[in-house]
């Protein structure tokens, strides 16, 4: 695994030009996110209906990887319940941090497994998780909220 | 230049390989590798001398408690000091700084008094102020960056008045590299009969510092940066400033006599210094301070002159790479960025090259806010680097502009 | 008892010869000498490993702040936190306690607020309370001792009261060896819902200690004192008391976005530990922990137990010794003096027979005033040492008696 | 040179016994000092007349080489002038940090010769010196009062 890896096409092209990069006035689902080894930090914003995320947008600054990782995981999980994303969520964890393989055949993991290269290169994995911890972190607050 | 292929003999971590590479260390400015002479100085007083200082009347305790007395002693030569009781040790820079915002801050602070800061302060000579200001009323006013990083020098003009009660400025910017003018300042301060205090944590490992030359009133310097163990840091105070402030922490060591209800403090610099010492590590720094004294201050600053100067030159060549801070006459290190490639990927693709390398803000956001970056990749050298570690550096840059070719 | 021959080997500072005796080392109280575990941990950190922490995306950063932070871990562990967010790493126990003192006292004492102490307080755990009633108008109690020299536990039911805002006091005290009924004591606070701070210094070392099954609030520690390197201690704080207090120190390292004007701090505990921290420090720490639990803090606590014991009927044995402190259930360290010679002149003489020990009011100079000494002579033990120390302690002491006949 | 030596008889004697222990009222010269490194104390009284110190006692408590050391001081020094007590002291800081060798078949010096083992134990140099920096420092004070 070389760096090169880590840097791959598909990485960039969502660094390049990540997608649904902007704010949702009024979201049900909103979270701020601080990697307080490296400053890079993120805004998620999220409408719900139902139960389901039906539009999702991020703002943020940072490397590649986190970028790209934002980029990617507000594309997947569009359209999926609560539930489905936490859980969705939970497996992303297990495969960033090397404890699970990444599924090979699978549509909804194809390009996410560009990140692969990041289980080689520890400190990179708090990077790609950003966007992904940060969405937890909003989504108990906002579950916490309908409890009330 | 300076026999870097021998002065490497002297720091075992160069044997250290890194994904394949030998190491070459450029982050220097955080903190420097360390020679075994200072390891060794540090292992031989735990194998041989171990022993609590003062009080002791012990052959070991004599020992340990000479040994420390001793670094102070060191320390106080180092930067030309009249009186070893002008140096306290402290854990480093960061709480020099520390206390003497609070010790003196807090004794003679009031609302509205002015403490005179630069934009280019670290945070560890920012955050204490801030703090200060908040406990006293007392204001911060800042001297702002001319457009090459340098300081604007009709700005401190207009900023220290009858209401300035204390300036406070870095030597050498950390981050944009620039050397102030220290001795200008401390003398036009003085005029206004205001005490000053240098940060010099990245100038007296680089380049003489004389405390008496410059007149300063504190001055404040980290072991760790300067070859020396971590967990010891210098405050030089001229005597009469020390002696007007009462002491910052209270415990053992720093008494004469204590009842329950009151307590008469040792003279100084003793009375600033409560508990039990870092005393490896002050034995560790001078050690250290032996090692530069051999080498030579203006050996030194030579040598770096030349690399920084080689490194400008060669990131200059490379299209898309943005240098920051003064072109010319700069401390030992250069900040800069790649276009559209974030420091931190930057520093990624470095270390494949056995580059060490720091990307982030260099603990001086105000800076990055105003060079309006999130932050910068900064390449610091010391003695052990040659021309060949910036060969390597350069490679990494041009690798990883390949690498993100497509994003630019 | 432990196998001390063969654990005076991992201790090379046993091979110094002093006045031509093997070293007899009677002062771990003050320090502990240093297994080369310990040693070595440090200098391979500095040969192998060294860089900065935090921050760093190169490989050595990233190893050294792993390297630190598990040394965090490690620390949480020995003391049974929670969670390695209740560990900050400050120089020594007193930087930890002048910590709490100014961070929680600046921001919750009020005029008249009581502080309660005890009477045997070391200087570290007096001091800073003396100077932060000065600043907020608050007052000192102090729970004073019984004859016998243990706390005497009525006057800690008189002295507690709904004016009382902190509770600071020793687990075993370093002069008298007193053994403190702590767990009591904290009940007793938080039924007042009083914070209360726990000196640990001469009890982690030596004694299972368990933060949760205390559940103390705060609780401090010296790493010099249990094998460790010098320039390291622990403050432990329940998560959410440390949460609550402000910074102590500014600067690098504890904040997360700063401006000229504001800054916002790090969570717990990196928003107290400014600037470069001692990193060699923490990893020598671990390592010493660990070797203390490779011995077993069972073991250690019984093999003192024998030391102590001994020791105090080996003096009780020699005329016009007086011995201080409780004679049963105490910690491993005995202070006295010999009739008509002053403690300086046994320590003295003791060091002619390669006897390193203390003689001096140990920083508590109000227990001094209380056994109405000057000072005392005390011999304090850790796990390198065995009875046949303690023999030739006694045969030292028979010695001065002899020079000194002429005098009583 | 062993601890024997340091112990010698006449020090032992002079610190059973201390001679001129007390105050003084209304003394000329007036002085306290304190050994830092032990906590030792003292307190120095003495009457002036002419330049001549005609009485001084001391007050203090501490070990034997310091209570000795002052006990001999006070014996030597009464009935000689300011500038002759200043020479003294100095010679004697020479002796006992061993910069200079104690005079033999000296009277005067004869007593103080108990102190030479001090040299060897350079940590209790400050035992024994602690009456004379005392001593030094009121003569000090006293002649900067005179002046005014
Ligand atoms: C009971 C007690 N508390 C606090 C301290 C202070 O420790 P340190 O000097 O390491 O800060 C000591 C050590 O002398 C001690 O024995
Ligand atoms: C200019 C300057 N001041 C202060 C500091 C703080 O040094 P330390 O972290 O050793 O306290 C640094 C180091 O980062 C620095 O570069």
């Amino acid at each position: 695994m070389s760096v090169e890896d880590l840097y791959s096409e598909i990485v960039l092209e969502h660094y390049k030009e990540p997608h649904n990069v902007g704010e949702i006035e009024y979201p049900e689902i909103f979270a701020k996110g601080f990697n307080e080894s490296c400053g890079d930090d993120i805004k998620i914003f999220a409408k719900v209906k139902n139960n389901i995320i039906e539009d999702i947008k991020f703002l943020g600054k940072g490397c590649a990887i986190s970028q790209s990782s934002a980029s990617m995981m507000t594309d997947l999980i569009k359209g999926k319940t609560l539930d489905e994303v936490k859980e969705f969520i939970k497996n992303f964890n297990k495969k960033i941090t090397g404890e699970e393989e990444f599924p090979e055949n699978s549509e909804e993991w194809f390009e996410l497994s560009a990140l692969k290269g990041v289980i080689k290169f520890p400190i990179r994995v708090k990077c790609a998780s950003l966007a992904w911890h940060t969405l937890s972190q909003g989504i108990k607050d906002f579950e916490n909220k309908q409890k009330k | 230049m300076l026999d870097v292929a021998k002065i490497k003999e002297d720091f075992p971590i160069f044997q250290r390989i890194i994904k394949g590479k030998n190491l070459i260390y450029l982050d220097s400015a955080a903190t420097t590798q360390k020679p075994k002479q200072v390891i060794e100085a540090i292992s031989n007083y735990y194998k041989y001398n171990n022993a609590n200082v003062h009080r002791g009347a012990y052959t070991l305790s004599e020992e340990s408690t000479a040994m420390y007395e001793n670094a102070r002693q060191i320390a106080a030569e180092f930067i030309n000091a009249s009186s070893s009781r002008s140096i306290v040790f402290t854990r480093n820079a960061t709480e020099a700084i520390n206390l003497v915002a609070n010790a003196w801050g807090l004794e003679y602070f009031k609302p509205n008094d002015e403490i005179l800061l630069t934009q280019m302060e670290h945070h560890s000579n920012l955050i204490p102020w801030q703090l200060i200001a908040k406990k006293t009323g007392a204001k911060l006013k800042f001297i702002y960056l001319d457009q090459n990083g340098k300081l604007d020098l009709r700005d401190i003009n207009d900023k220290i008045n009858k209401n300035t009660k204390f300036v406070s400025l870095v030597q050498i910017s950390n981050s944009l590299g620039t050397i102030n003018p220290v001795k200008y300042i401390i003398k036009l301060a003085h005029t206004y009969n205001v005490p000053i205090m240098i940060d010099a944590t990245q100038s007296v490992p680089h380049t003489n510092v004389d405390v008496q030359e410059l007149d300063c009133d504190f001055l404040v310097f980290s072991g760790h940066k300067m070859l020396g163990p971590t967990g010891i840091g210098v405050l030089y105070g001229k005597e009469d400033f020390l002696d007007k402030m009462p002491p910052y922490m209270g415990g053992g060591e720093m008494i004469n006599e204590v009842h329950l209800d009151w307590a008469d403090y040792r003279s100084i610099p003793w009375k600033f210094e409560a508990g039990t010492p870092n005393i490896s590590g002050a034995i560790g720094l001078a050690a250290a301070i032996k090692y530069i004294n051999s080498i030579g201050k203006k050996n030194i600053e030579q040598h770096e002159k030349t690399l920084t100067k080689f490194a400008i030159e060669e990131l200059t060549k490379i299209d898309g790479v943005e240098i920051y801070g003064p072109l010319d006459d700069r401390g030992p290190l250069v900040a800069f960025n790649i276009k559209n490639v974030h420091p931190h990927d930057v520093s990624t693709i470095l270390d494949e090259f056995g580059v060490a390398i720091r990307a982030g803000h260099h603990c001086t956001q105000p800076i990055m806010q105003w060079l309006n970056v999130p932050a910068t990749v900064r390449a610091s050298f010391y003695i052990y680097n040659s021309l060949d570690d910036i060969d390597v550096l350069i490679r990494g840059i041009k690798k990883t502009k390949e690498i993100f070719a497509s994003v630019s």
